[in-house]
């Protein structure tokens, strides 16, 4: 079974929905013969060519717009925004446009698109690329919103999205791209959309969290000797996995939530809301969130003071636990 | 090459049938028949009769707020006549429905979508036509993706979509321009140059002498039309298809008509439009001057006209009755056509109708019974078969 | 005193900031002859002449974009924009550009600009034309969120909001636009952007909302016999009053949160954690949420079945009572 | 009028200065002095080294990515030497160093800028200059902003807006593009056409022959000029300040120059780019041309090179100096500069750099010591005294 980084199964995923079905057309800038900036579409378009590996001009409404009409032609496109600070042009074509496409014509027309994106901080990367706005994108009624933090779960979980009828974000969070290779099966396997993984057992703590700050809860997880945590990590944001929250918290007790947005109105929020709402009884503490601050992103020579750390995790645990 | 022209371009005007209903038979070669213009007359006149129909609906408050196409039926009706019937995409923004009805959409789709109805979206497989949109420009980029698609699958469709002189300001007009043109994308652009976009006049909506010249931008054809000339109109959609299928990628149109209405039911433009601009415009209007060149070749006459106008009428009292009589849509349409499979918590919110946990989980405090649910009326597929008010007689 | 409805109260502040400073400019579509499409800016064209009150072409994000080049030049620009719906083409300009000015030149440039945005729903309007995104904005940092619930509060708000030296998104909720008047002194006077209102004390359950849905607090509590529910219009979603909630939900032991927008990621998410963070040990029942559904914003047939209203709302605070 | 032009334009390109270094006397009028280009010439060594070193600093891992000025020197500072230092005022994206140089930008702020580092970007006041942006075409609009106040507020002052050919394709540059025509705002353009957006050619980018023309959709004056050509630069420049300043409103500037570099320092361009014509590219190098015409006009030799190579490295040298010995920022400036005022909230976050609840507020369990701030460096003011690598020398 090969090894694989997260560009690579990610890139193996595309490269093997596409063999299979070849209504996917992949567009973005620099996704031909550059292979993209992150090299995650590279040698797909000497393998399919320039009509299903589009370079496109430097515009992200543009790139979401003509994938909407692709999808509703029947194509099966699948967008790149090159950064998720680039997001922002294509904002309007993703929530007001592709998200409703389904809803507004009462099922006539549909919009199967996977919009891939790189997502969140750590990397050194100039302003605007290491933004995490995946709370806003999972405010959007008619979009799912999907974060793998690991290369099998990647490919699994891109299958899914690539399939599914409705427009899907697939953050793929930058700081994990090359970070560690796992196996990764080269036969087709799924991960359903909408199931959290609970990536270790514990009983004293749930931490839930999603993305690159998986392995940072991990580290924290880690150096923390006191209590035995239960690891949720969401995979997918919407529809988030309630089910395996709850379950988990009302065995324990005690939960904290970790992300790299900033905390006001961060999905971090929701998952507190939901976790009081179906935990209420079985709470011993408040529901904590260990997030990056209310401040715009900072450039990178103090990102590592917004974005949350294994030390930080680390305290919010055991205050949580001593609570 | 110390300095030199690089760069060189010129912008035709067309026009047909002049204002007093008078042909340049030599331009009109190759193309609108006596019957085709006599039947797009009469769908003129059922188009204006919807219009006024609506208007009325929406005044007593039977309908909320409207936007008229008077005026532009030329404009709309010219180009869609030059599209092949099921096979060529139309793709409008919110004004165009002559062009919609023509290719078949049953004419109360369009009131349902204004009485607050997502099923008037709902549109029937087998027309080759978008709903309508409210996003200015958005539908662009939509229609080049449509058109894209047709050219990777080299099928044989062009695609039309419309919009108003103030998209042309929005960003994704810009994009749209530039994808269709980089992708030789099978599209038409036709821009319904109506004079303003809600109070703002076009010479402040941009400082270029005409629209058409926005294409070169793009290296597109393009050309400038009077808008309330079905000759004219059909002419350069004409060309645009053949250009388009003979693989030359996308055209540019620049229809020049008017709003003789409102900018909707919701507007006054009493407040900014000038009144002799106005009554200047009335003098072009198309219907009048289609009428004149018909009347002018003994194809039509008073008897004929009020004939026309009888049926007209009768038929779109039928659309209106059809289009009030469509059951109430069910509660459960607003959860059921989220996604193609329902999210559980999305189904425990439509079970419920609460959003509260404790009202979703009663068992939390074992005593509030469950809501009633509404009986419910599904949506979509029914409706299509209704059928109704299907004017269209454009041969395919 | 004049009893102003909604719009008069704002075209008032306007009209009175605009005599006061003349680096003020009003941009939009048709707010110029038209006076806007709801007539807010009715008059002041004529008042204050074509350079300060413009009407610009079709493009939201020209009108943001543009604004942000004015204030950061000095000016002090009040853009429109027609509705809430059309946000969209503007939000990278907001939320990556307007928001982050300050924070990115430390201080060496700012974007003093007060967007006004009519909002939500219940009016019978075409598609969006009836969307509540506030959360999407209380999730920027940089950015100040505020939506009064009444003429008096929306005077004295925005006059606040357009002396404020950072970005205010001011959201107009359009139900209250015309639905009624009261006392609005002609003379200047200032609410502060970060407190909320009590609009009715009570002992036993807090209800917090803000804008339109005011109103429907209110007449659901009329409707509500058995309990004493103290009522808060927050009037600033960011930065939120959270000691104003802290308080009175210390003092009740139950919460019900309302809003317009879909629960998921809502700002109703935000108060419901910042809720049980802060009130753990006081409260009595889980943090209710009545609010939108999780789908896209209904057309207006079933605008009603999606609003919360009196009657959802008196049921959420009666089973969060009996809780 | 049945068919008739109705709109007739065209573009030319200007070229002064030949790629062998010949200028055209007749067109070379009136615009550089012997001086003026001998002091460009030398900026261009200055900033060609500190592009090499900007360069090695990414490499060595002491700098993030960086993108490289290279090849676009005469394009930049032509441009900008048209300008009124510290009047009319820049919007650069992030390649045009020399002209931000040139207008007195101290060095060490653009290699802050890439090192991560805010302060970077707090341009001293003194200057007219906006600090780099990352987002492609938002610029344009920003700059429309400020030359429109400039009108308003009746003030002598020209902006000159710099942006990519891949800048052209953003709906930003569409809606900046139309406002600044419809508001006649005093702005030039300036569209530095390298060949490519890191990996995509202009032809991939629009199917328009050229990007001057994309101005006539906005009715703006426009030309193409040689980018690598100083004459022609300031020449063109030049002229669209004297429109602006006359009232004429905005104008747009196709520089026609190459991207000798890859992309960025993250960017190999050779996965994508065709070796020919790189070595075609080097031909026209603007500082090989620039030295050949002083050479010619007896101005510069060998050993004036090697002099001001040598001072150019010592300069630079200097400046990395500067731009590392600026300490770290504090952790406080991330909250201290999100609004004028700190809301509460935030302020609470700053003391205990947590966001969770609890350790906000340990008294809730008592048993946990607040975390210790780090001692605290301010950011902003004091920099920009620093003052270091002010190579400017263009009089007011
Ligand atoms: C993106 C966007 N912004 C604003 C509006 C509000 N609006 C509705 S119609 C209209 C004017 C449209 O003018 P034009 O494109 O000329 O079309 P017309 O109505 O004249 O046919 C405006 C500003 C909108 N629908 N969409
Ligand atoms: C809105 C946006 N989309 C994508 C990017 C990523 N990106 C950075 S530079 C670049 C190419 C820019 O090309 P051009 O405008 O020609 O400028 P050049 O780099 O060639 O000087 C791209 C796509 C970006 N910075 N901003
Ligand atoms: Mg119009
Ligand atoms: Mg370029």
């Amino acid at each position: 079974m090969p090894k694989l980084d997260l560009v690579g199964a990610i890139n193996l995923a595309l490269s093997q929905e596409m063999q299979r079905d070849d209504r996917i057309v992949i567009l973005g800038e620099d996704v031909g013969l550059n292979g993209g900036v992150f090299r995650v579409t590279d040698g797909l378009q000497k393998r399919f060519g320039c009509d299903r590996v589009v370079d496109t001009p430097l515009s992200e409404s543009g790139i979401i717009g003509t994938s909407i009409g692709l999808a509703m032609a029947g194509m099966r496109p699948i967008p790149e925004i090159q950064f998720e600070g680039f997001l922002g042009p294509a904002y309007d074509q993703i929530v007001n446009q592709a998200a409703r496409c389904r809803s507004r014509t009462r099922g006539a027309f549909t919009c199967p698109m996977t919009i891939r994106v790189p997502i969140g901080g750590g990397i050194h990367a100039p302003e605007l690329h290491s933004d995490s706005p995946e709370a806003i994108y999972a405010h959007t009624p008619g979009l799912k919103v999907v974060m793998p933090s690991r290369p099998y779960d990647a490919k699994g979980l891109l299958i899914s999205a690539i399939r599914d009828p409705d427009p899907v974000i697939f953050f793929e969070p930058k700081r994990v791209y090359r970070s560690f290779k796992e196996d990764v099966p080269e036969a087709e396997y799924t991960i359903p959309i909408g199931k959290a993984a609970i990536v270790s057992e514990g009983t004293d703590l749930t931490l839930i969290t999603w993305g690159a700050m998986v392995s940072e809860c991990l580290q924290a997880i880690d150096q923390l000797e006191e209590a035995s945590v239960e690891l949720i990590d969401l995979r997918t944001i919407y529809p988030v996995d309630v089910e395996t929250i709850v379950q988990s918290v009302t065995k324990t007790g005690r939960a904290v939530v970790v992300h790299e947005a900033p905390r006001t109105g961060g999905f971090g929020a929701e998952i507190s809301a939901l976790i009081q709402e179906r935990c209420f009884l079985s709470l011993q503490a408040p529901v904590q969130r260990v997030t990056g601050f209310d401040v715009a992103m900072p450039y990178y020579k103090l990102e590592k003071q917004y974005l949350p750390d294994a030390e930080r995790i680390g305290r919010g645990m055991v205050d949580c636990l001593r609570y | 090459m110390p300095r030199q022209t690089v760069y060189h371009a010129d912008i035709e005007y067309l026009q047909i049938l002049d204002a007093e209903g008078r042909l340049d038979e030599s331009l009109a070669a190759g193309t609108l028949s006596d019957a085709d213009v006599k039947s797009l007359y009469e769908h003129m006149i059922v188009c204006r009769e919807f219009d006024d129909q609506a208007f009325k609906l929406q005044r007593s408050g039977r309908m909320g707020t409207f936007p008229q196409n008077k005026g532009q039926e030329a404009a709309t009706l010219g180009s869609a006549r030059a599209l092949r019937k099921g096979i060529d995409h139309i793709v409008p923004y919110y004004r165009e429905n002559p062009a919609l009805f023509l290719h078949g959409l049953p004419m109360h789709y369009i009131l349902l979508h204004w009485m607050g109805d997502e099923r008037g979206n709902a549109i029937p497989r087998n027309l080759a036509i978008n709903p309508l949109g409210l996003a200015i420009g958005t539908q662009t980029l939509h229609a080049v993706g449509i058109a894209w698609a047709a050219r990777l699958r080299k099928e044989d469709r062009v695609v039309i979509v419309y919009f108003g002189d103030g998209a042309t300001s929005t960003g994704d007009f810009h994009e749209a321009m530039n994808f269709a043109s980089v992708l030789k994308a099978p599209i038409i652009f036709c821009c319904l140059n109506n004079g303003w976009a809600i109070s703002v006049p076009c010479g402040k909506q941009t400082a270029s002498q005409t629209f058409a010249q926005k294409a070169l931008a793009y290296g597109m054809p393009t050309i400038q039309a009077d808008g309330n000339d079905l000759f004219a109109m059909y002419k350069v959609t004409r060309d645009a298809v053949d250009r388009a299928r003979a693989g030359g990628g996308p055209s540019f149109i620049e229809a020049m008509t008017y709003r003789l209405g409102d900018h909707t039911t919701a507007d006054d433009a009493g407040r900014y439009r000038p009144a002799e601009e106005l009554a200047a415009a009335v003098g072009r209007d198309p219907l009048v001057r289609t009428r004149k060149y018909l009347e002018g070749r003994n194809l039509w006459d008073a008897q004929r006209q009020s004939a026309a106008e009888e049926k007209a009428k009768a038929l779109i009292h039928e659309v209106v009755q059809v289009a009030q009589n469509v059951p109430k849509p069910a509660t459960a349409d607003i959860f059921d056509y989220v996604f193609a499979e329902m999210p559980e918590d999305l189904a425990r919110q439509k079970r419920t109708l609460r959003t509260d946990s404790i009202g979703q989980d009663p068992s939390q405090i074992g005593l509030n019974p469950p809501i009633e649910k509404e009986p419910e009326q599904r949506a979509g597929a029914a409706l299509v078969d209704a059928g109704c008010g299907d004017i269209s007689s454009v041969p395919e």
